[in-house]
């Protein structure tokens, strides 16, 4: 056991804070919660590009540095400390990639790989559809084979960053006389093809984050099926770990509690600093282990790729847990706000920027997003503990 | 005792439900937020006919006189759907001060219009120090020829832009007690007045209000000179209560809408509803919602009998404030990535828990109030 | 609306005080937590016997009083609060006595309730078994027909009170073909047949408070079973709403309370009361928010009684909600008290002589007893609310 | 980072699992809890023989110079099985401090003895007021012609009716501060010291220890006159510490108990572990002993490295007093009334878990420490 960090990758922390002071100095991005998420930047994507930051993990024969899930996490760590916009290379770079190497033929490989590591192009992930949220093995969208083609029809819901991205990375059905979980295919899809619409949804907070993505009679060349047909969702399950993983789960709003940190240090309330009240000293030092406790079930989770080890139930536990707790913090953070909790980003008199309702608004997705809470323990009980799967 | 509603009762709830659910469906809820105004001239008048901003006034000044109990179903219903409208700050923050404090001239020429709905009233109490209590206030008025003189910053003021009269409470004497502090009425449009929007949570409209020698006569004073305060005291379990009262509906339609979307959506090939997971979450919102519903009618009997009630007044926004967000915030992850859309109706619930914990005390606060009260 | 109680209510609890304070001071019993369960004094029955208390809410026709459900809660309400030793004749009074005159024949009736009104017998109840807790209807206590008797084989376990009880009301199978819940009979036995044996079970707490009772070859003639024969558990089924109502369920361990607030008054910690702490006042004054939350469930399911309604899922969730509350308590009572938090009754040292430390132990049966807690949410879900009950 | 266990530490940790359920199995827990004594002294020399108490001392003592780190793992193994011993209070609280602060004839004499299994030690710390900071030490020595003279009251100390020597922590100087604090080497059979046994809800063996004008010689000065607190100082991140490695097994086990009880018990037709509500509890518990396990030993290995860890050995103990408590209550849940019953052995780990949150700070306590290295 060591808890700490080798000399190689503390420098290499440094080397990465160092190129985030300089681009927070020259303006380059403001540090906001949900900011990796919702901010994409192709010329910063390509600036971490050519440090060797995007498909870093990857096997050098594809373009990658074959860096360590540790080293990713530590980039990942400083990236989310200060919400680095890096949503144009994000999902390609933790999932779309790794699968292309994994399931994909040296033609997606040559195809995709170096564009994704350039910064080249964006992908977003094409998964729930409006009967398959947590369900997925439901999913309808339908991709019917005819010659070289599939025409695919259906649609997809919740598809984060579809309106700015290229490709979309995809689970539809190409039997649909098989079981359920034995008709589902992952295609890779331009998403300027023709008879695909994007439309956005607005959510709670205000934001164009998600949409809804329609296929009608999608002229899907065949080469863009990648890996075994109708053994989809079994690829997908291989993925997700890779997904649940990562420290984005815990920091989503991290902004809010280093900022509300220093909010009750300078805050006066009744003579003194707001930090000295016990309520709120107790509040924010259990957020802090909570915090702690996640960091170290993130870097866990790490440890265990970097082993070259699956996660087995972590993956699910980490994020369960890690979510959990970001709305715990957007919701103290309103509290301790008081009054001033209730202000939005822009308003006259907002502490923080608003951040704290703001965060609190993002903070319901987090539970939901990419498997939700009551999935992920589910996942955990069976697949961790061994727990018997209830008849359905 | 008697848990039940009765038969009067239950025909002003279901009265002003439907008046509810015919004027003020969630799409105009949605609408009307969005809208600068806040609120729809036409509903207002539609209540005021319906004799809702009178319903705790004297019958002399064109109220009902009914109690306060059977107010806070008027509330119930007015928090189950959400609706917008200049109401509470008119009748309870405005109204209720003018009541109890005012001189009979005073009434006599701001109840009946108020009544009408002729007249929209706010209260400016809050301070940049986020207070509910007399150290947060630090506006100064001045003694002038004509009256006083006002200077200061309050906030978190609702539906300043849209009020005749803005009632504003400030010193006339320097200190941290609540000797002192003396209310104004302000009309909203006088010179020095200045309105700043903030955008809140909820989408509800509170404002900045700066005062810059704003002139008021001696006539707009409202009650004794440095013992405003004292009708602030007066008003303010009804104001917490009626808080509740909204705060109850909230949670009862989150409940509703959660167990209606258990029951209809598909998941794994059956209702969301048979997995125990949902059947828990749903056991346990209608254990806040319930818990709710008593400890506010609780208090708000209590007030309408005139018994003595700070303690229950404060369990009642102590339990509503934590009650009613957990409801909402375990709807939410009942429905999913549906309810995280603006589209949908949910988060009209969200938002308005978070607003309602935190306006007049959050459970902090409150169980504070009750420790007291319990002698610790 | 009304949250008052009558003049004559009020008086009647008035009468309940000055009849346990007179008792108090001649040192009749003692408050201690779970004393209304655990002590058990047909001296103290047959006094509350003679004042009415007993049956209260009975039809005069059985020799009850056709008193208010409210009437027994506010009875319920002073006992409790002083923890008055009425064990000896609380199940019959609660629930065997209401199962007789619902379900017994006219010999029922003469036989048991005047008895039971009259504090002559003590009867505890019968449901558990080895392999069915929660999960009642799998119970395999088998009661055979021969001639005028059934013969009785099998066990029952965590039957309260069998080692100091004249009679035990039970459930058993009478069917062995029939469907799980239509082979059911309810039966009332002397305890003190041939072939019942009461085999005593220590708590953690380290009390006999449980037993396990076997019965081999017991000869139980007909006129024992009551209602009709394998309508048992839909019988049972009635009753338990009466059982789930009660402010026993809240009240448990109310000692540890009133003793707990009293005690942080006096004790002084940094030259100031520990009441002064904040922490020590958020937290009580949230039991006490929670406390009278819960006071007023208990209340409402009475009410509903009262009307001549039966509590829909009020009852489950009175339950639910009150025994947690229970265990809130308890754990919230050790962590005030602090290092003294361990202790337990008799110990030198000990505050409150224990009944936090020994409340903590007991607090782990409150949400177990008459329906664990997994099971009352799920009755409030799918009978209170109506979602679906989902296929096993 | 690595969070894995080295090949050596995993044989360490075997071997130590192996010792335990052989020598320690729930039966002889139960047994040797209801014994007066509340130790077997036969398991006692077995656990020396392995080098067990000299496992964290420099060889030089006859100890094996192991880390802390190493040691803790050794710790939860013993948590594991709720190991009724003097261990902690005889190599942590007695030895600790005897290396710490003893000069060299202290520990040329205590210190083997206490290696080989010769010699039970313990540390009388908390006074009446319960605290384990300087202002809760009143207990007086006085000058005089051979040393000092004891006086004063001790609570809590653990195993005193079995130890050899009680490390008495008294005040020379007057006042609240740690400066003025003197550690003495009291003979637990001294004239004066009287104790009297505390009844405890884990049945773990604590005592009163009445002081009455115990006579103690210069030689028994532990450390320097009015330094004494220094030691306490530094050797508590080790108490507290250690006392997380033993909930960390402890929380384990519970979960492992749990999980199989929820595989084996049938109910409603099938396992138990079917029930979404069963497989949530039990992902729960999950989170809280995986987090009690990293938190622990990422304190344990800062100490092992001779890292400054305040916040980290805060933040273990805040994280364990919360969740061993939670695991067990779970635990308790899942498993119905057969765990409420004496003879089952899961009431061993409830009782614990509260033992040792009550131990040494709970969350509170120790959350306040974290708030003030946050700079709060």
């Amino acid at each position: 056991m060591d808890f700490g960090f080798t000399k190689e990758q503390e420098s290499f922390r440094q080397e990465v804070r160092d190129f985030l002071e300089k681009k927070i100095e020259c303006g380059a991005f403001e540090i906001i919660s949900n900011g990796w998420l919702e901010n994409s930047s192709q010329e910063f994507s390509k600036e971490m590009s050519e440090r060797g930051w995007i498909g870093m993990t990857w096997p050098k024969e594809y373009g990658g540095q074959e860096r360590t899930y540790m080293d990713r996490a530590i980039l990942m760590e400083e990236m989310l400390t200060c919400q680095a916009p890096i949503a144009y290379h994000f999902l390609a770079d933790r999932q779309v990639g790794p699968a292309i190497i994994h399931f994909g033929n040296d033609d997606h490989k040559k195809e995709y790989l170096p564009k994704i590591i350039n910064a080249e192009i964006s992908m977003v992930l094409g998964l729930s559809e409006p009967n398959a949220g947590s369900d997925l093995v439901s999913v309808k969208t339908y991709a019917k084979e005819e010659g070289d083609f599939f025409i695919l029809n259906g649609q997809k819901v919740w598809t984060t960053g579809a309106h700015r991205a290229d490709y979309i990375w995809m689970i539809v059905r190409t039997d649909l006389d098989a079981p359920k979980h034995k008709g589902i295919s992952e295609f890779i899809l331009d998403l300027k093809t023709p008879g695909v619409t994007v439309r956005p949804i607005i959510n709670i907070a205000g934001v164009h984050s998600f949409n809804e993505v329609f296929f009608e009679d999608v002229k899907v060349p065949k080469e863009n099926l990648v890996g075994v047909k109708n053994r989809g969702f079994y690829q997908l399950m291989a993925q997700v770990d890779y997904e649940r993983a990562g420290l984005e789960r815990l920091m989503q709003n991290y902004p809010v509690f280093v900022n509300l940190v220093e909010y009750v240090k300078k805050e006066k309330r009744n003579g003194q600093p707001l930090s000295k009240d016990p309520m709120v000293r107790n509040t924010l030092a259990e957020l802090e282990v909570e915090y702690q406790i996640g960091r170290l079930f993130c870097y866990q989770v790490a440890w265990t790729l970097t082993q070259g080890r699956i996660p087995n139930y972590e993956a699910a536990l980490c994020k369960a847990y890690c979510t959990q707790y970001e709305q715990r913090l957007s919701d103290a953070a309103t509290r301790i706000l008081g009054l001033y909790g209730q202000l939005m980003p822009g308003s006259k008199w907002a502490p923080m920027n608003g951040e704290a309702a703001d965060s609190y608004l993002w903070s319901v997705s987090y539970t939901l997003q990419g498997g939700s809470l009551e999935v992920l323990k589910n996942i955990v009980a069976t697949r961790g503990l061994g727990l018997p799967v209830a008849k359905k | 005792m008697d848990f039940g509603l009765s038969e009067e009762q239950e025909i002003l709830r279901k009265s002003t439900c439907n008046v509810m659910e015919k004027e003020c469906p969630p799409a105009f809820v949605k609408e009307t937020i969005k809208d600068e105004k806040g609120y729809s001239p036409e509903l207002w008048r539609k209540m005021a006919e319906l004799g809702w901003m009178g319903f705790i006034f004297p019958e002399s000044y064109g109220g009902i006189d009914g109690s306060f109990l059977d107010f806070t179903i008027l509330l119930e219903e007015m928090g189950r759907a959400c609706l917008p409208s200049p109401f509470f700050s008119t009748v309870i923050l405005g109204g209720l001060p003018i009541l109890e404090g005012g001189n009979e001239e005073q009434k006599d020429e701001l109840l009946p219009p108020m009544i009408n709905g002729d007249l929209i009233l706010t209260l400016a109490i809050t301070e940049p120090p986020g207070k509910y209590t007399p150290d947060g206030i630090g506006s100064r008025a001045t003694k002038s020829e004509k009256g006083y003189i006002l200077d200061g910053t309050k906030l978190f003021v609702p539906n300043a832009h849209i009020a005749d009269y803005i009632i504003v409470v400030a010193r006339t004497k320097d200190g941290v007690d609540a000797d002192g502090i003396t209310l104004f009425l302000v009309d909203a449009k006088a010179r020095g007045v200045t309105c700043t929007p903030l955008l809140t949570i909820a989408g509800d409209k509170q404002f900045e209000v700066a005062l810059d020698k704003v002139e008021v006569t001696h006539e707009r004073i409202l009650g004794d000179i440095d013992k405003g305060w004292h009708i602030i005291e007066k008003i303010w379990p009804k104001v917490i209560v009626a808080a509740c009262g909204e705060m109850v509906g909230g949670a009862q339609q989150t409940l509703k809408m959660t167990i209606d979307y258990a029951k209809e959506r598909e998941q794994f090939g059956r209702p969301l509803g048979c997995l125990q997971a949902v059947q828990h979450f749903c056991a346990d919102m209608v254990a806040d919602v319930d818990g709710c519903r008593y400890i506010t009618y609780q208090a708000a009997w209590m007030l309408s009998e005139g018994l003595s009630c700070v303690k229950e007044v404060a369990m009642a926004k102590a339990w509503c404030s934590d009650a009613f967000k957990r409801v909402t915030k375990q709807g939410q992850q009942v429905h999913g990535a549906i309810g995280f859309t603006e589209e949908h109706d949910l988060h009209l619930y969200y938002k308005s828990a978070k607003k309602w914990e935190l306006l007049y005390g959050d459970s902090w606060f409150h169980r504070e109030a009750v420790a007291e009260q319990m002698g610790l």
